[in-house]
C-alpha cells in the first residue's frame, strides 16, 4: 500500500571560506556612451554568476543589465578572485564590484557636480542618469557625464577595488570566533509516498523557502534552488559511490550511479524569504550551496512520518526502507 | 568509408573510419560541436540529435548507420532572423544554466513537440528521461517546453 | 583514404579535398538556411530595465548555450593539437617499484609520455600539498594517475596506456575510516591518518546534559556522492616559444589555479595564463587543478597544444567526491523540547588526500548544532585518510551531512515529547542577535520566517 | 573511450548476413540498434573487427497480424512497438515493457531482437513475450527453425543461437492476442532504470475461474523464467486474493536471484512476491 508522509527540515549556511581570507577584486570601466565593462576573475560555472555580477555593477551605476559587458576568467586580463566556491560569488565578488563601481561612479559625480552646480555627494546614479538627490529633474545623462569626464576633465570613469569578508580566527581549543561574516537560512518540506511492500519512495512535492538576502535575479535564484533540490533528492534516495573490498569503485558510470532523471523529480514550490543583508552587495547574500542542504533531511523525516521507520544511513534506497519496514513489522508482531 | 548525410538541410560528407560514431562525425569532421560528449555510452543524452525524425544518442550510433539520413542538430534550429521557439523559451525562462545538457535537451524537446504539440507534464518528463541535468532539477526546462509548445500552437 | 575537411571562405559549406568526395560536392539547400553564427536578436525587457537589481534578467551565455555555440573546452580545437590520457593506478595502496613507458613511447602516433619524476614539484592541494600530480613512489587510491601519454588521437593514446608497464608492491588497503583511526597502517607515513580535527566548545555540555529531562543518542552515516557535472573535466595546454604556457581549463578558480601551476611547474606566475572557459557544471568538483600540469609539460615536450578530456570514469575515480560522515549525536532537552545541551562526535572519510577537507570539517563542525540556540555544546570532529577516492569540495561542504543528522534527531525528539516537528523547531530556532556555536552574533536571521512561510505554502497542519 | 578499427557491412538479406557471418567467424558480430553492442565495444575495444548491421534487412522488419498471430521483426525498435496501434491493442504488456526500456533515445535505436539476443537476465522485453507464449524464428546456414522463446535463453548473455544464426522475428500466437497481461518492473529510479526484478503475468477468466495463467520473471535467475508451478496451481482456481498470494509465494520459491550491488537476494524475493501478486491482480481486475 502507498502511504504518504510529510517532513520538515531547516538549516543555516555560511557565505565564504571558514576564517581564511577569500578575497575578490574587480574593475569597472564606464564607457563614454554610458555603458560599462566589468572585469572579474571569477568563472561562469553555470549558476549565472556573470549575469548577477553584471546586474550588481549596473545597479551601482544606475544603468541596465544589458549595458554592462562582463569580462571574466582570464588571468592575463582579469583581477584576482578566489573563484566559484563556497557560495561566495554574489556576496564577496559582488561586494568588490559594488566598491569598484562606486569608485568609477565617484569620478562621474565629480565630473557632473560643477555642471549641475552641486557637490559630488549630492548626486546619485539612477535610470541611466546622474541626478541631484531629491531633485531628479536636475540631471545629466550618464553618457554625457562619462564623455565629459573622459574628454574634458581628462579622468575616465574607471574604478578598481577588492573585498574580503571580515572574520575572527577561531580559538584552537574552543572554536570560538567569527569564522564567517554572514549566513543564510532555509526550510524545506517534503511530501513523500512510500510503498510499504516494496520500500519505494516517491517524492511528490517539495516546498523550499530560502533566504539569500535581497535576490539580485529572482529567476536565477529559483534555478539554483531547484537544481540544489535535485542533488538533494539524489543524495536522499539514490546516489552512492560503492567500493569493492580492494578499494575499486563499483559504479563509476551514469548507468549504475543513480542520479535523478526528469521522472524522479517532484513538483517544486520555491519561494524566497523577504530579507536584506546590509553587509551584502545591494543587500544580497548567496544561495548556491544551501539549496542542497536540507532536502535529504526533509525526505527522511517524511519517510518516518509515512511508514514509521527511521533511516539513519543515506541513501534511503527502496531496499533499505523495505528492510526497515520488515524489521518494524517483525518487532510489532 | 564515405558517409554522406543531409545535416540541417545541407549535404555533408566525409570519409571516416567505420568505427566512427555519429557524434564524432558531427563534431570532428563537420565541426558541428553543439552535440556534446558527456558519458560516451548513451546514459546522459548530451549527444542527442534527430536522425530521420527520431532522436538518438549519437555517441552510440555509428555514422555509417546514419549514412544517407537526414540529421538535425542544434545548429539547425535557429534561422538567420529567429530563434526556434524552444530556444527562446529556454533562454527567457532560465532553463539553461551551465548549458552542457542544454543542446541535447533541446533536441529531445524538439522531437517531442514535433510529434506531440500539446504534451502533458508526464509526457514531457518521459521525453526528457534520457537527458540528465545536474543544474536545474529539470523544473525550468519543463516549464520552458510547455511555454514553447503553447507559443508554437498559437503561431 | 585520408581526407582533410576544410571550410570554404564564407564558412557555409564543407569542402572535401578528395576527388571522389568532390564528385559528391556539398550542396547548399537554399530553403533550409542553416546558420552557424547568427544574428542579432532583441534582448528581453528585464535586461533593459532599471533598476537592474531584482530583475529576472536572462543570460547572454544562455542564448549561446541554446544555439549550441558555447565553446566548452572539448569544443575547442587548435591546429596540430594532440591528445593526452592518464593511466590510473591498478591498486588502491601500493609502492611503485617501476614504471616503464618505453613501449608506449615507441608506438606510432605517440608523441610523448610523462611520469611523476618529470614534474618539477610533484605535489599540490589547497590546504596540505599531500597529493602528487602523477604518483611516482606510492599510489594511495585507484584514481591516482601514474603516467600520461600524448598521441595523435585519443584512440591511439588509449591504446598506448595499455603498453605502460607499472610494477607495484602491495601495501595494506585501509577502507574503513574507523579502522584508519587506529593508525595501524599509515597512508601518509610518518603522519597520522587523522590529518585534521576540529573542536567547538561552548558552555558546559556535561552540566547541560545532566539538567536535561530527556537525552537522545543517535548515530547517523552518510555516503560518497559524486558531483556529476554533465561536462567532464577538460583542459588544453599550449607552451609557447617564450616559455609561457596558456591553459584553457574547466577550473572554477583560475587565480589560485595559476598559483598551483606556478608551484608544480616551478615557473613564475607571469609565465602562466589560465583561461577559465564556460564551465559545464562544477558543484565544487572543479575547484582544484587536476591534469593541467601534466598537459603543460606534455606540451613543452612536444611543442604542440595538448588536450585532455576526462572520460566519465575518470570523472568518478580521479576527481574529488563528497565526504561520508559518521555522526554521533547526543542531545539533552527539557520537557518543552528546548535543547539544553548537544554533544557531537564526527568522523569524516577523507579519502586518499586532504583536498578541501579543512573547509568541510570546519563548516561541518560549526553547522552541526543546527540553526538552534544551544548554550552547551561540544563538537569534536576528525578527518582520516583512507585508500579511497579523494573527498573534497562539494556543494554544502559537510552541511548536508550534519543537517541530515540534526534534523533527523529533531524529529526523534519531537516524536518522543509529542511536540509537532514545526513547533519544536520554532522553539529552538535562532533569532536576530542569537549567538552561534562560535559565539558570533548573528544578523539578518530568518529561520523562523522560513519555517512559517514554508509551512504556510505546504499546508502544514500542526499535530 | 574509443573502439578499435573495424569494418562495417550492411547486408540486404538474412541469407547474405548469415553468409557474411560464416565467412568472418568470431571476429564478426551482428549489429542491431547498437545500444548495448557499441557500449560493449567501447568498454572492451579490440574484441570485434567486423560489424554486420542487420537493421536494413527487410525480413527483420515489420509488425504484421496474420492467421498465425502477430509477427514482429527482430529489428523493430521499442519505439515502433510502443507506438504501433496493433501492438497497443493486442499486446499491451509488451508495449508497456518496451516503454520501460532506457529512455526515448535508447528506445528509438534499440530493437526487440537485440534485447533478446543480448540475453541479459533482466531483459525487459522477455517476460511479457514469455507469458504470451511467443515463438522465435531463427535463420542459419541450414535454413530456418522456430522455437519457443523460453528455449531461446540458455544462460546469462548466452542464447541458443549458433554463431552463424540470426534471430529473424518473434510471433505472438493468435490465441494470446488480446489476452489480459500486465508487466511490472522495479528499478533504482523511475527514468532509465535497469530492472532489479521484472514480472509479467497473463491470464483469462472463464466462468469465474482462472484459465491459462502464465507468469514470467526476469532478473532473478540466469535467464528470464516461467513460474510453471504457480501457473498449474492457478489453473481452474478462483481468482481469490488467497490464491493469487499463494501463487506469488510459489514464484518466490521458483526465483533464484543473486545479491549484487544493486539489490540483495532477499529484497529481490520480496519484490517477486509483491510484483507477481500485483500483476496477477491487475489481470484479474482488468478482464
Amino acid at each position: 500500500m502507498k502511504k504518504t508522509g510529510k517532513g520538515i527540515a531547516c538549516m543555516w549556511y555560511p557565505i565564504g571560506f571558514t576564517v581564511m581570507a577569500n578575497p575578490s577584486a574587480a574593475t569597472v570601466k564606464v564607457n563614454t556612451d554610458g555603458t560599462a565593462t566589468l572585469l572579474t576573475g571569477t568563472v561562469e560555472t553555470g549558476q549565472g554568476a556573470l549575469t548577477v555580477l553584471g546586474q550588481i555593477a549596473a545597479e551601482t551605476l544606475g544603468i541596465a543589465t544589458d549595458d554592462v559587458h562582463v569580462v571574466s576568467g582570464d588571468t592575463d586580463t582579469t583581477p584576482m578572485d578566489t573563484g566559484a566556491i563556497a557560495s561566495r560569488t554574489t556576496y564577496v565578488t559582488g561586494n568588490a564590484i559594488v566598491r569598484a563601481a562606486e569608485a568609477a561612479r565617484q569620478i562621474l559625480f565629480e565630473a557632473a557636480a560643477p555642471l549641475l552646480n552641486v557637490k559630488p555627494d549630492q548626486l546619485e546614479a539612477r535610470d541611466k542618469k546622474i541626478q541631484v538627490l531629491g531633485f531628479p529633474s536636475r540631471f545629466l545623462p550618464i553618457s554625457k557625464v562619462a564623455q565629459h569626464a573622459e574628454t574634458n576633465v581628462g579622468k575616465p570613469a574607471i574604478g578598481s577595488s577588492s573585498y574580503n569578508p571580515p572574520t575572527v580566527e577561531m580559538d584552537p581549543e574552543t572554536g570560538q570566533g567569527k569564522p564567517f561574516n554572514t549566513y543564510v537560512y532555509a526550510t524545506q518540506i517534503a511530501e513523500v509516498e512510500v510503498d510499504d511492500e516494496t520500500g519505494e519512495v516517491v517524492v511528490k512535492r517539495i516546498v523550499a523557502v530560502h533566504d539569500c538576502g535581497q535576490p539580485i535575479n529572482p529567476m536565477l535564484v529559483e534555478g539554483q534552488i531547484q537544481g540544489g533540490i535535485s542533488m538533494g533528492v539524489g543524495y536522499a534516495l539514490q546516489e552512492e559511490i560503492l567500493f569493492d573490498s580492494q578499494g575499486k569503485q563499483i559504479n563509476p558510470n551514469l548507468t549504475n550511479y543513480i542520479m535523478p532523471t526528469s521522472l524522479d523529480m517532484p513538483e517544486l514550490d520555491v519561494q524566497l524569504v523577504d530579507n536584506y543583508d546590509p553587509t551584502g552587495p545591494h543587500g544580497a547574500k548567496g544561495v548556491g550551496e544551501p539549496t542542497a542542504v536540507p532536502t535529504a533531511a526533509a525526505i527522511m523525516n517524511a519517510i518516518y512520518d509515512a511508514v514509521g521507520v527511521r533511516i539513519t544511513t543515506l541513501p534511503a534506497t527502496a531496499e533499505k526502507v523495505m528492510t526497515a519496514i520488515l524489521e518494524k513489522n517483525a518487532q510489532e508482531a | 568509408m564515405l558517409v554522406e548525410l543531409k545535416v540541417n538541410g545541407e549535404k555533408r560528407s566525409a570519409d571516416v573510419p567505420p568505427e566512427t560514431t555519429l557524434l564524432k562525425f558531427l563534431r570532428e569532421y563537420l565541426d558541428l560541436t553543439g552535440a556534446k560528449l558527456g558519458c560516451d555510452v548513451g546514459d546522459c543524452g548530451t549527444c542527442t540529435v534527430i536522425v530521420d525524425g527520431i532522436s538518438v544518442n549519437s555517441c552510440i550510433m555509428l555514422a555509417a548507420k546514419a549514412n544517407g539520413s537526414e540529421v538535425t542538430t542544434i545548429e539547425g534550429l535557429a534561422t538567420t532572423s529567429e530563434l526556434h521557439p524552444l530556444q527562446k523559451s529556454f533562454e527567457e525562462l532560465g532553463a539553461l544554466q551551465c548549458g552542457f545538457c542544454g543542446t541535447g535537451m533541446l533536441m529531445s524537446a524538439k522531437q517531442l513537440l514535433d510529434e506531440n504539440p500539446d504534451p502533458t507534464d508526464f509526457e514531457i518528463r518521459d521525453a526528457l528521461a534520457g537527458n540528465l541535468c545536474r543544474c536545474t532539477g529539470y523544473t525550468k526546462i519543463i516549464e520552458a517546453i510547455k511555454d514553447a509548445a503553447k507559443n508554437m500552437r498559437a503561431a | 583514404m585520408a581526407t582533410k575537411p576544410t571550410q570554404d571562405l564564407d564558412q557555409k559549406t564543407l569542402v572535401i579535398e578528395d576527388t571522389e568526395s568532390a564528385l559528391n560536392a556539398p550542396v547548399r539547400v537554399k530553403e533550409a538556411h542553416p546558420i552557424i553564427y547568427p544574428l542579432s536578436l532583441p534582448e528581453t525587457e528585464e535586461r533593459k530595465a532599471t533598476p537592474a537589481v531584482g530583475q529576472s534578467a536572462s543570460r547572454p551565455d544562455a542564448r549561446l548555450h541554446g544555439l549550441g555555440q558555447t565553446k566548452y573546452i572539448d569544443d575547442i580545437k587548435f591546429p596540430n593539437m594532440i591528445y593526452a590520457k592518464v593511466l590510473r593506478s591498478a591498486k588502491a595502496h601500493a609502492k611503485i617499484i617501476s614504471i616503464d613507458t618505453s613501449e608506449a613511447e615507441a608506438m606510432p602516433g605517440v608523441y610523448a609520455t610523462l611520469t611523476g619524476k618529470e614534474i618539477p614539484t610533484n605535489t599540490f592541494g589547497p590546504t596540505f600539498q599531500d597529493q602528487p600530480v602523477l604518483s611516482d613512489t606510492v599510489v594511495r587510491h585507484r584514481g591516482d594517475g601514474v603516467a600520461a601519454v600524448a598521441a595523435v588521437s585519443e584512440q591511439v593514446a588509449q591504446e598506448a596506456l595499455k603498453k605502460i608497464k607499472v610494477v607495484y608492491e602491495d601495501l595494506p588497503v585501509i577502507l574503513d575510516p574507523e579502522e584508519a583511526l587506529k593508525d595501524e597502517v599509515l597512508i601518509h607515513p610518518p603522519k597520522s591518518n587523522i590529518y585534521t580535527s576540529k573542536v567547538i566548545k561552548k558552555g558546559d555540555v556535561e552540566k547541560g546534559l545532566a539538567e536535561s529531562d530527556h537525552i537522545f543518542t543517535n548515530r547517523y552515516k552518510t555516503q560518497f556522492q559524486e558531483h556529476v557535472p554533465i561536462e567532464p573535466h577538460a583542459s588544453i595546454a599550449l607552451w609557447d616559444g617564450n616559455g609561457r604556457v596558456t591553459l584553457w581549463s574547466s577550473l572554477g578558480r583560475i587565480t589560485l589555479g595559476r598559483e598551483d601551476m606556478s608551484r608544480t611547474l616551478n615557473l613564475p606566475q607571469s609565465k602562466i595564463r589560465m583561461i577559465g572557459t564556460i564551465v559545464g557544471g562544477n558543484f565544487g568538483g572543479k575547484n582544484e587543478i587536476t591534469n593541467e600540469p601534466i598537459l603543460a609539460l606534455l606540451s613543452k615536450k612536444t611543442g604542440r597544444p595538448v588536450k585532455c578530456t576526462y572520460t566519465r570514469e575518470d570523472e568518478f575515480v580521479s576527481s574529488t567526491i563528497r565526504h561520508p560522515f559518521i555522526m554521533d549525536f547526543t542531545t539533552g532537552v527539557n520537557k518543552e523540547g528546548k535543547i539544553l545541551a548537544r554533544k557531537i562526535k564526527m568522523i569524516l572519510d577523507g579519502g586518499a588526500y586532504c583536498s578541501w577537507t579543512g573547509t568541510t570539517i570546519g563548516k561541518g563542525s560549526i553547522l552541526a548544532a543546527g540553526p538552534y540556540n544551544i548554550d552547551n555544546l561540544h563538537v569534536e570532529s576528525y578527518a582520516v585518510y583512507t585508500n579511497k577516492t579523494t573527498t573534497g569540495a562539494m556543494r554544502g561542504f559537510g552541511a548536508p551531512q550534519v543537517c541530515f543528522a540534526y534534523e533527523s534527531q529533531m524529529d526523534e525528539i519531537a516524536k518522543t515529547l509529542g511536540i509537532d516537528p514545526l513547533e519544536i523547531r520554532l522553539r529552538n530556532a535562532f533569532r536576530e542577535g542569537s549567538l552561534s556555536p562560535t559565539s558570533q552574533t548573528l544578523h539578518s536571521v530568518v529561520v523562523e520566517e522560513s519555517l512559517l512561510q514554508a509551512a504556510e505554502a505546504f499546508g502544514w497542519n500542526r499535530s | 573511450m574509443h573502439m578499435t578499427p573495424m569494418t562495417y557491412e550492411q547486408p540486404k538479406s538474412a541469407s547474405e548476413a548469415v553468409a557474411l557471418m560464416q565467412e568472418c567467424g568470431n571476429r564478426a558480430k551482428f549489429l542491431g540498434g547498437g545500444t548495448d553492442l557499441i557500449v560493449d565495444l567501447k568498454h572492451k575495444p579490440g574484441t570485434v573487427s567486423v560489424l554486420v548491421d542487420i537493421t536494413k534487412i527487410p525480413e527483420l522488419q515489420g509488425i504484421e497480424e496474420s492467421s498465425e498471430g502477430l509477427r514482429i521483426g527482430s529489428a523493430v525498435t521499442y519505439t515502433s512497438i510502443m507506438k504501433s496501434p496493433v501492438c497497443q491493442k493486442l499486446i499491451p504488456a509488451v508495449c508497456e515493457a518496451s516503454h520501460t526500456v532506457g529512455a526515448v533515445q535508447t528506445r528509438s535505436l534499440g530493437t526487440i531482437g537485440g534485447n533478446l539476443v543480448t540475453c541479459v537476465p533482466s531483459a525487459d522485453s522477455a517476460p511479457s513475450l514469455m507469458v504470451l507464449e511467443s515463438v522465435v524464428t531463427i535463420v542459419g546456414k541450414d535454413g530456418e527453425r522456430t522455437i519457443p522463446i523460453e528455449d531461446f535463453f540458455v544462460g546469462p548473455r548466452k542464447t541458443c543461437l549458433e554463431p552463424h544464426e540470426i534471430l529473424v522475428s518473434i510471433l505472438i500466437p493468435k490465441k494470446n492476442l488480446g489476452k489480459t497481461s500486465f508487466f511490472l518492473k522495479a528499478g533504482l529510479r523511475k527514468g532509465q532504470a535497469l530492472s532489479l526484478v521484472n514480472v509479467a503475468s497473463a491470464l483469462n477468466i472463464v466462468d469465474g475461474k482462472i484459465s491459462a495463467p502464465c507468469i514470467a520473471l526476469g532478473a532473478v535467475a540466469p535467464t528470464p523464467i516461467r513460474v510453471l508451478e504457480a501457473e498449474s496451481f492457478l489453473e481452474g482456481k478462483e481468482a481469490s486474493d488467497e490464491n493469487l498470494k499463494k501463487a506469488s509465494e510459489m514464484a518466490v520459491a521458483t526465483a533464484k536471484p543473486i545479491t549484487d550491488f544493486r539489490a540483495s537476494l532477499s529484497y529481490r524475493k520480496q519484490l517477486v512476491k509483491v510484483m507477481t501478486y500485483r500483476t496477477l491482480k491487475s489481470c484479474v481486475d482488468n478482464q
